[in-house]
């Protein structure tokens, strides 16, 4: 029997020279079968390591390890046949890199202060603020200000037209 | 996974490129011919127009290998692109010593096949050896 | 000196990791058993965010000999961050043949432990074969 | 054409340098004893200030033979610098079999002298060996 011509379901072992069947997933070949009809001696993936296949492999692969240091948190922990999957801490969604998204980091989500939220944060998106300002907050530059905050010489032509009716009744609540 | 990034592919024979030793290249890859440790090494360039926004770039060694259903990602080297000029180009090197076995493949991956240079020999390489 | 800059730790067994003829690992270096000339090797990816604002990055391959009192610096690579985006990636890859004598200890330094990517066997690697 | 690069000249004997088994270094080259496939390699270490402008760098490896009338390219890492600080620096390394012959010989050029740091052996360093 050559390399080649192992039946279906069964793998070429070189080292025993002989072709045998995997073993399952979750577990690494620690000595192979002394013959096609008889089982290899399987042994568990190590802590730490994992096989997610039945495979004829003398080893099993590292687990990775999710990048804490730059927000990722782990969603399902590494077991004898998963790897690690990793996603983002909340208050954080996901910036990928390439097109699969298998490399990403984690980036803080946009408050939206002094907006309403037309789409919340999640794992893979930003949050999606209002363009608008919320009532009793008015736009300076970028930015939309509670009304309180202003002062009559600080509160120019925009701050006046939301603000300025407030500030006469001294309301100025914000939600 | 590694492997669904694109596969290079190479010259095996015309200009710098050779095989020998039983190390052969075909569909892609090169298959080993004997098992052992391999000091295996890849070399590419990318390149890119800023306004193409493609903010990274990879390059990832992967093995097959009959005992198992799945690739194996063995090296890999990955960069953000800073440059804000018009355009830019970088290489990413890697190799490293690997375990292999006789009838595993090596292949190349890239994150974007666009953004590799392949236009001279000297840039963009490949290669293994036995110890 | 080199041998300032915190010393990273390996794993020597799991995953693709494997030391043999008598290459050993141990209180974080690897250990000559052998006299001669070795290709020794290192790559560290390196990653961070822009406004941690840490502008470089660094990996030295550090040699200790019983027969001197300090480390030598062997390899350096080093790098200024120039990625103006959210974050940023880089690998630094080192290798060259220096001359070891038996019982020397190799070690790899890095500029900042804290910008190692260390989550992935495949990004950060570190070894030497006897020529 | 990479020969009109200006070629390195090198250290090979003091600190860390040594050449052995008849692979000498005259002339700012390597010069290859017998016929075979090398693993070559290099690594240079460029630095610059932003506003001397240049925004690139280049570090080839070349081959000069009697058979041959011109240089050949062996191997090459250019790169483009995009820092917007002060200053700048980056390491090019490269590494790749390739089949010489006896009397050959290897240089290593690079864009420009001026932005090359060989201050420290470790950072800026040249070699071969016979597989």
């Amino acid at each position: 029997v050559t390399r080649f011509s192992c039946p279906a379901g069964m793998n070429w072992i070189g080292t025993a020279h002989r072709c045998c069947e995997p073993c399952p997933a979750g577990t690494f070949v620690n000595k192979p079968c002394t013959s096609p009809e008889k089982k290899n001696d399987c042994r568990p993936c190590p802590a730490g390591t994992f096989r997610t296949q039945p495979n004829t492999l003398s080893k099993c692969q590292a687990c990775y390890e999710c990048d804490r240091q730059a927000f990722q948190s782990v969603l399902s922990n590494c077991s004898a046949i998963s790897n690690v999957a990793c996603g983002c801490e909340p208050g954080h969604f996901r910036v990928c890199l390439d097109k699969l998204c298998s490399e990403f980091s984690c980036r803080k989500c946009q408050p939206c202060t002094g907006r309403l939220i037309q789409r919340p944060c999640s794992e893979a998106q930003d949050t999606l603020c209002d363009s608008s300002c919320k009532p009793n907050f008015y736009r300076e530059g970028d930015e939309c200000r509670p009304c309180h905050t202003s002062t009559l010489d600080t509160c120019g032509k925009e701050c006046q037209q939301v603000c300025g009716s407030n500030n006469d009744q001294g309301s100025g609540l914000e939600y | 996974v590694g492997s669904h990034m694109p596969i290079l592919q190479w010259e095996d024979k015309r200009g710098l490129a050779f095989t020998k030793n039983n190390l052969s290249y075909s569909s892609n890859a090169l298959v080993i011919p004997v098992s052992g440790d391999y000091y295996v090494y890849a070399q590419v360039t990318f390149r890119g127009l800023i306004e193409n926004s493609t903010k990274f770039s990879a390059v990832t060694i992967t093995k097959v290998t009959d005992s198992y259903p799945e690739p194996t990602k063995l090296l890999m080297g990955t960069k953000t692109v800073s440059e804000n000029s018009h355009s830019w180009i970088q290489p990413i090197y890697l190799g490293a010593v690997v375990s292999l076995e006789v009838g595993d493949k090596l292949m190349v991956n890239v994150s974007d096949i666009k953004l590799v240079d392949y236009t001279q020999e000297h840039k963009t390489f490949f290669g293994a050896f036995l110890l």
